[in-house]
């Protein structure tokens, strides 16, 4: 077991010695804005200033609208949060079943058109899919799926819940990756002798299979899409009216509201850090040999 | 004794796509297995032996894959009826499927195949025949016969301790056990295989195992699940000497305990000849000899067939190296398995094939014909 | 006689109909919810800063202010009860209501008393050189004020102005909040900020975050009486033409201001009402007259002459406007009709450019010398006006067929209002002015007015303009001034500072159940008093 | 499914063959094949916009002919200006094409050359270099960009050499897994034996023998990494702005008349940026499976 905690350790060290690398970047940039506003100072006590501003979690006032910037930003944080992890959820729900279906038919009757439905799918550009789905499902079932018109309005909670999360899952071109990613190396687990042997004992290929094969290469993918989700969340909030963190961040770049800029790109890198550490230690545990 | 398994007229054929030919991995295979006896299966690599034994547990899977041939097995008592029931799935008219009390693991394959001729065509629709072979041999695998393969270490999971991995198997067989009782099996058969500090090696990862150690988990598992025939592909072949001769033993004292059949294959004669009961000869995809050992390769009255003749005196025994004598090579080489060979396929490198026996050599392959008690041999000599 | 029976007949059966529709008229409900959705999020909730409609609408509903214009245009008391004006017209007196309270403080039960201080407080603020508003330039007419008791208070006027009442229109702020506060920049850590005190009809509740809806309750103390709609919803929205759909699905009760194209889907719809209201705004292309191309008339003339204005209002926006000659809203008694707006004729436009001296051609843009017929215009960037653009590269086509190549430079709003107010860099502007209640176009127009900040952005310097403006703004006698900007509106035709375009016709669409509707031109919630919703819904 | 095999005469087969490539399976010829037809009409659009021979000037406004069908005359039917749609996509590949190289350009030379550093002298050098890598790869791309949108007000130009910043990382982790593959290979500590001197042997083996396969595959990756960036952002309204046309900016004007049923005007758009960013990424991945790298992730 220490040896799970070296790894921990490890992890958290290096993700705290990155976001203040992110920070000091972000410093940078910050001062590079032409203008004068309240978090510019010079020199090193202003980035202390901002560090501990940002570690400390209370994070100063928009310059714009003299809103605190914790009440904008932390309920914009849980609903990017929900919207990415349930995006991660439903490329894996299609992506690893058509992987799976692809590696074991090979390139035979139905699993092609599969595999090539799925690039299709994930290569429609997400903010016009995210608007074609919201104009089919408006004009086919009366509802429109946006996220205030169920807070108060009619339309069904359920929808406007679900298709921002099925859009940015679908789109933004994660589900062929995926499909690729597990098509090969399933394609290579199945073929080394210890899934032969395996097999020799009646066990099914895909249990003996999945370890190295599905599980090990999802949790390295997986964990590495953090990022573009986040990215892809910006486009689909913008869609969907769906009040995250995306939304916000084209909103103060429009409104040139740096701080809460800064804020936002803080938060998502702790969303990607956490992300990494997740994998790491996952990682670990599957696989002994990266010790 | 009772027979066991028994191969007939086995026919194993892979294509090559870029050149559009067949390669014909194995031409015609017979074997008789008796029960409790120890069959070695002897050949040079690429002789086909290998493609038998996984044509055998039926993990042949790349196209055409098996093309001809029957294979009567006697599943263990409380399998049979589910066997009888998936082979004869599909079927209205069962014919001849069971032979006594062995059954056609193969029957219906023809139904899968149709044969042309001038060009030579085929047309096999594997996925049906997989589907449905795999859904047969569900109860044979693991539980009648199990299968050794020839590295021990990437025949294990490397993600998962050896411990599971053989819990698992156990537990896939008897699912009334406990976890404890699954534990003090797993301790047990890793004690049966001489492993002398087992509960260590449960908790070891495939990775930090040696060659030898590796091959005795490897043992354990396949017999976790106490098959009746466990067919070994070249089990000593990845060891160093000392190591082979325990694991050779270790094969023996497990037959003799678990009244096992085994079905030894190896390119060296030398341990087939230690602790085989029968053996039979390959070359070339056909079983060119096969009988007892004392027929074969009896000192008696030396060995029958030219090239089981040359196959022995090509491998130096202690004595010989002792004594000295000059290796004697078998001149020329395998012939190519892409080219249908109309003859006997040692013809080219046979001494004896001179003179009048040549041409009949040349235009058709020898049938096997009876020349002792169960020992035949495919060689117009004897004829 | 025939004549007379028929009229007579007509108003009895209109008077039955008045009658039993009365008790329809009166029945005024209260309860409800309304929701309302706007493109975008306010920037802030206090009076003085905030300078973009959406916060304005809001304020006007969370603030009071002294007095007001009631729909019928006459004055009406809102915190003040009376009020008299010295004979010297340099004087005015305020007598405040004693019975006004401030909205309560989250968590209390009652807030604060109104009294002047607030006022006192208020104007202060507003008018101190370091307060961030662009509200000074139309109260610099205010010398002083002071607090005459708690009840009254007094403004001394720098020179006397024609029915200044309407002109004490600001709203107040709480100045028990405001201690210790000489001036507002928008980036302090006030209560205020957070959480809006007013003593407008309804009050403050909740804002979950910038981007999230703001919630308002009716205020029950409220001394004109409580309003009958009990709460109203703000809810931003991120893209233009999801409020429309949301409308028509149920999501949002009422939308400020439907986008042209849409209004033909919800005119077909019965559940909604279409209610016109002309915003007392004019669309115009501004130029910078310090660019020494555009201050030659006949160029900007000629500009004129090369737009098509009609079709574009046609097909831009389904002709919902009118085409206007001067910088007056048409129908108000400032506008001089007989002053055709510039018909459109490209030969024209070409021999006035021609006239000019502009006749050289290289690449498609003419010549003339060293100066080239090429303009840089400023457009501030945001997806909503989507019509904005039509308008803009429509006109950027139109000019490249005379000839004149304009350049189209996007900015945020922040750094155009910087870019045109403050440093003049820029060639044309295509934006529009609301007028306030005096139709005052000095501000515009008047060479004094030209510098940072200030709104003639143009330099646009003519003395007699600036002889006009003076006499109007200080005549007393009505007549005479409507003469005067008679006069003005043909001068302004000619000299073409600007090219005015049209004054649109703007669409509130609202649920049917909500009754007796009456829209504020600019701040629109200004009667929502009236309003009601209908129980049983559409 | 019956499969059909059938054997032609006794043919000898010559000695001596070896595959250099994995005989490409159908999956990858199609692939492949797509992703050439792709490359092949962005070269053929971005010829025609740069010379603009064939198309009409893309900017002409004609407010009598607003939202045409296809027509002979427009083959995409008209905008809701009346501009030719056509035209307008062929010039939407000037916005996305120099730009688009310039990030493939900066992230594969940076990523080569920290990828061998990183490869050859692992200790404190790489670990400082990865620490960088790490912290740049951490912020998601799209709000970064959103960051340099704010401060500089960029145009696309500067918007790539950021986008190719934020894939070096990427690059770094191929090329330095390549390099670790090779370091001890035979022929490489041959080549040392043989005193050829290390730059020649990095050069001449590492690079351009094997590492070339993996820059190919990033590169037509990158491409379409970088249109799905520049259309995102026009779509957003920060990067081409109107009047230029580029593909989306037109899905986003496209967008106001979703409602309206006047689907067709951000619908071709948008199945031009599908169509490419799917041709570029099947060509990717058909290479890749061609050479039989194996490009981790």
């Amino acid at each position: 077991m220490t040896r799970f905690l070296k790894i921990i350790v490890k992890e958290v060290i290096n993700t705290f010695l990155l976001v203040i690398g992110v920070s000091a970047l972000l410093f940078l940039l910050f001062n590079m804005m032409p203008g004068e506003f309240l978090g510019k100072g010079e020199g090193v006590r202003s980035f202390l200033l901002l560090l501990k501003r940002l570690f400390t979690l209370h994070f100063g006032v928009s310059i714009v609208s003299g809103i605190d910037i914790n009440s904008i930003v932390f309920p914009a944080f849980k609903n990017t949060l929900i919207l990415t992890v349930g995006a991660l959820f439903i490329s894996l729900l299609l992506a690893v079943p058509i992987g799976i279906f692809s590696a074991f038919r090979g390139f035979k009757t139905y699993s092609w058109p599969l595999s090539m439905l799925s690039y299709i799918v994930s290569s429609i550009p997400v903010f016009y899919f995210g608007y074609l789905v919201l104009y089919l499902v408006s004009r086919y079932t009366g509802y429109l799926p946006i996220y205030y018109v169920q807070s108060s309005g009619k339309g069904s909670r359920v929808l406007a819940y679900m298709l921002p999360i099925l859009v940015l899952g679908l789109g933004n071109n994660s589900i062929c990756e995926i499909v690729r990613l597990i098509t090969t190396e399933l394609d290579r687990v199945i073929s080394t002798d210890y899934v032969a042997d395996s097999r020799a004992r009646g066990e099914s290929i895909l249990a003996s299979a999945a370890g190295e094969g599905i599980l090990i290469p999802l949790v390295s993918i997986v964990f590495s899409k953090v990022p573009f989700i986040i990215g892809g969340a910006v486009i689909v909030e913008q869609v969907f009216n769906w009040p995250g963190m995306g939304r916000l961040a084209y909103q103060s770049t429009l409104d040139r509201d740096m701080p809460v800029l800064i804020v936002i790109a803080f938060l998502s890198v702790l969303m990607v850090r956490v992300g990494m550490i997740a994998r790491n230690i996952l990682l670990f545990h599957l696989n002994p040999r990266e010790a | 004794m009772p027979l066991i398994a028994s191969l007939g007229g086995l026919k194993v054929y892979f294509y090559d796509q870029k050149d559009k030919r067949f390669i014909r991995a194995v031409e015609d295979a017979s074997l008789s297995i008796d029960e409790g006896s120890v069959l070695g299966l002897v050949g040079e690599s690429g002789c086909g032996k290998t493609v038998t034994a996984l044509s055998m547990m039926g993990l042949v899977d790349s196209e055409p894959g098996i093309v001809g041939g029957e294979f009567y097995f006697r599943p263990k008592g409380d399998d049979r009826r589910s066997v009888i029931h998936a082979i004869l799935r599909g079927f209205r008219e069962s014919r001849n499927y069971r032979r006594g009390e062995l059954v056609n693991l193969f029957y219906g394959l023809e139904n899968f195949i149709e044969f042309r001729h001038n060009p030579f065509t085929m047309i096999k629709d594997n996925e049906k025949w997989l589907r449905r072979h795999n859904r047969i041999m569900e109860y044979i695998r693991g539980r009648n016969i199990s299968m050794i393969f020839q590295n021990p270490l990437r025949s294990l999971n490397p993600f998962t301790p050896v411990g599971a991995q053989l819990m698992k198997t156990i537990g896939r067989f008897n699912h009334e056990k406990d976890e404890n009782e699954i534990f003090e099996m797993a301790m047990g058969l890793l004690r049966s295989t001489l492993l002398y500090n087992p509960e260590s090696i449960m908790k070891m990862y495939p990775g930090s195992l040696s060659l030898g150690m590796a091959q005795r988990v490897i043992i354990a598992i396949a017999l976790a699940s106490n098959p009746t025939l466990l067919i070994a592909d070249e089990p000593t072949s990845g060891l160093d000497t000392t190591n082979r001769y325990r694991i050779i033993d270790l094969l023996e004292t497990i037959i003799d305990k678990m009244n096992l059949t085994l079905v030894l294959i190896s390119h060296n004669i030398h341990i087939v000849g230690l602790i085989a009961t029968n053996v039979a000869v390959m070359y070339a995809g056909i079983i060119v000899e096969s009988g007892g050992k004392r027929d074969v390769l009896g000192k008696k009255h030396g060995p029958k067939h030219p090239y089981t003749r040359a196959l022995v005196s090509s491998m130096p025994t202690d004595s010989d190296i002792k004594r000295g004598k000059r290796l004697r090579v078998i001149q020329g080489t395998v012939p190519d398995n892409k080219i249908a060979i109309r003859g006997c396929p040692f013809i080219d490198r046979c001494q004896y094939a001179k003179g009048k026996i040549r041409r009949r050599c040349r235009e058709k392959c020898p049938d096997p014909v009876e020349v002792g008690k169960n020992h035949l041999i495919r060689c117009y000599l004897y004829y | 006689m025939k004549q007379f029976k028929r009229t007579v007949f007509f108003s009895v059966v209109f008077i039955l109909i008045a009658l039993c529709a009365a008790p329809l008229l009166f029945s005024q409900e209260t309860g409800g919810t309304l929701v309302y959705g706007e493109y975008g999020a306010p920037t802030r909730l206090v009076p003085i800063l905030a300078n973009d409609s959406i916060s304005i609408r809001l304020i006007e509903l969370i603030y009071g202010s002294l007095v007001f214009y009631d729909s019928n245009g006459e004055i009406q008391g809102d915190l003040a009860q009376r009020w008299d004006i010295a004979k010297d017209l340099k004087t005015v007196t305020f007598y405040l209501r004693d019975d006004v309270r401030w909205h309560p403080m989250p968590g209390e039960s009652e807030g604060e008393r109104f009294t002047a201080d607030d006022v006192v407080k208020t104007f202060k603020i507003m008018m101190h050189p370091n307060t961030v508003t662009s509200l000074q330039s139309r109260y610099n007419f205010i010398a002083a004020v002071n607090k005459i008791d708690d009840y009254t208070v007094q403004f001394k006027l720098r020179k006397p102005v024609l029915n200044v009442l309407g002109r004490f229109s600001f709203k107040i702020l709480p100045a028990y909040l405001l201690q210790g506060v000489s001036y507002l920049r928008g980036d302090e850590d006030l209560s205020i900020y957070k959480h809006p005190i007013g003593t407008g009809p309804y009050m403050f509740v909740s804002q979950k975050g910038l981007s999230s809806e703001i919630v308002l309750k009716a205020y029950d103390a409220y001394y004109l009486g409580r309003p009958f709609i009990d709460t109203i919803i703000m809810r931003p929205f991120a893209d233009q033409n999801i409020i429309t759909q949301t409308l028509l699905y149920g999501g949002i009760d009422m939308e400020i201001r439907v986008p042209p194209r849409d209004i033909a889907e919800i005119q077909g719809d019965s559940r909604f009402e279409l209610n016109p209201y002309s915003t007392l705004s004019f669309s115009f292309f501004g130029y910078n007259l310090r660019n020494p191309v555009l201050a030659i008339k006949e160029v900007r003339q000629a500009i004129s002459y090369a737009i098509n204005r009609q079709e574009m209002l046609d097909s831009f926006f389904e002709g919902k406007g009118q085409l206007i000659s001067g910088p007056f809203a048409p129908g108000s008694w400032a506008y001089n009709l007989d002053v055709k707006p510039i018909n459109y004729s490209e030969d024209m436009a070409n021999s006035l450019l021609d006239r000019a001296g502009f006749t050289e051609r290289t690449k498609g843009i003419r010549k003339r010398g060293s100066y080239e017929l090429r303009f840089e215009m400023v457009v501030p960037i945001s997806k909503e006006n989507e019509t904005t653009k039509r308008v803009i590269l429509a006109f950027q086509n139109y000019l490249a067929k005379v000839g004149i190549q304009v350049d189209i430079k996007w900015l945020e709003w922040k750094a155009w209002t910087e870019a045109v107010f403050i440093d003049h860099e820029f060639d044309i502007i295509y934006a529009d002015w609301i007028f306030d209640d005096s139709f005052d176009i000095s501000s515009l127009f008047h060479s004094r007015e030209i510098g940072p900040g200030k709104n003639n952005f143009g330099a646009y310097r003519n003395p007699e303009v600036d002889a006009l403006l003076d006499e109007a703004n200080t005549t007393l006698d009505m007549e005479k001034k409507r003469t005067i900007y008679r006069h003005l509106h043909a001068i302004l035709a000619e000299d073409v500072p600007y090219t005015y375009l049209w004054t649109l016709t703007n669409y509130a669409a609202y649920n049917r159940k909500v009754r007796r509707v009456e829209i504020h031109p600019t701040r629109f919630f200004t009667y929502v008093r009236e309003w009601y919703i209908q129980r049983g819904g559409g | 499914m019956k499969r059909f095999y059938y054997e032609e005469e006794q043919v000898d087969v010559e000695e001596f063959h070896v595959p250099i490539y994995r005989r490409a399976s159908v999956r990858d010829v199609v692939s492949i094949g797509f992703g050439l037809f792709v490359v092949a009409y962005l070269f053929i659009f971005y010829f025609i916009s740069i010379t603009n021979t064939f198309i009409q000037n893309p900017m002409d406004v004609h407010i009598g002919q607003m939202f045409q069908r296809p027509s002979f005359e427009h083959l995409f039917g008209t905008d809701f200006l009346g501009r030719d749609i056509f035209s307008r996509i062929v010039k939407g590949t000037e916005a996305f094409f120099v730009p688009g190289l310039l990030s493939i350009v900066i992230s594969t030379s940076f990523g080569l050359l920290f990828g061998i550093v990183t490869g050859f002298y692992p200790k404190i050098l790489s670990r400082i270099i990865f620490y960088f890598l790490n912290v740049i790869d951490s912020i998601p791309r799209l709000i970064l960009i959103l960051i340099i949108i704010v401060l500089f007000r960029p145009s696309i130009y500067l918007i790539m050499v950021f986008a190719g910043i934020t894939s070096i990382p990427k690059v770094t982790v191929y090329i330095q897994s390549k390099v670790e593959i090779l370091k001890n290979q035979r022929f490489i500590e041959a080549g040392k034996a043989l005193g050829l001197s290390p730059g020649s042997i990095i050069l001449k083996h590492i690079v351009w023998l094997s590492a070339k396969s993996v820059l190919i595959i990033h590169a037509t990756l990158g491409m379409g990494e970088a249109v799905l960036i520049e259309t995102s952002l026009s779509y957003l309204g920060f990067g081409v702005q109107e009047p230029d046309p580029s593909w989306g900016n037109m899905v986003a004007m496209g967008i106001d008349f979703f409602f309206q049923g006047r689907l067709w005007l951000s619908t071709i758009p948008a199945v031009v940026i599908l169509t490419t960013i799917m041709g570029l990424y099947l060509l990717g991945d058909g290479l890749n499976s061609i050479y039989n790298e194996k490009v981790s992730r």
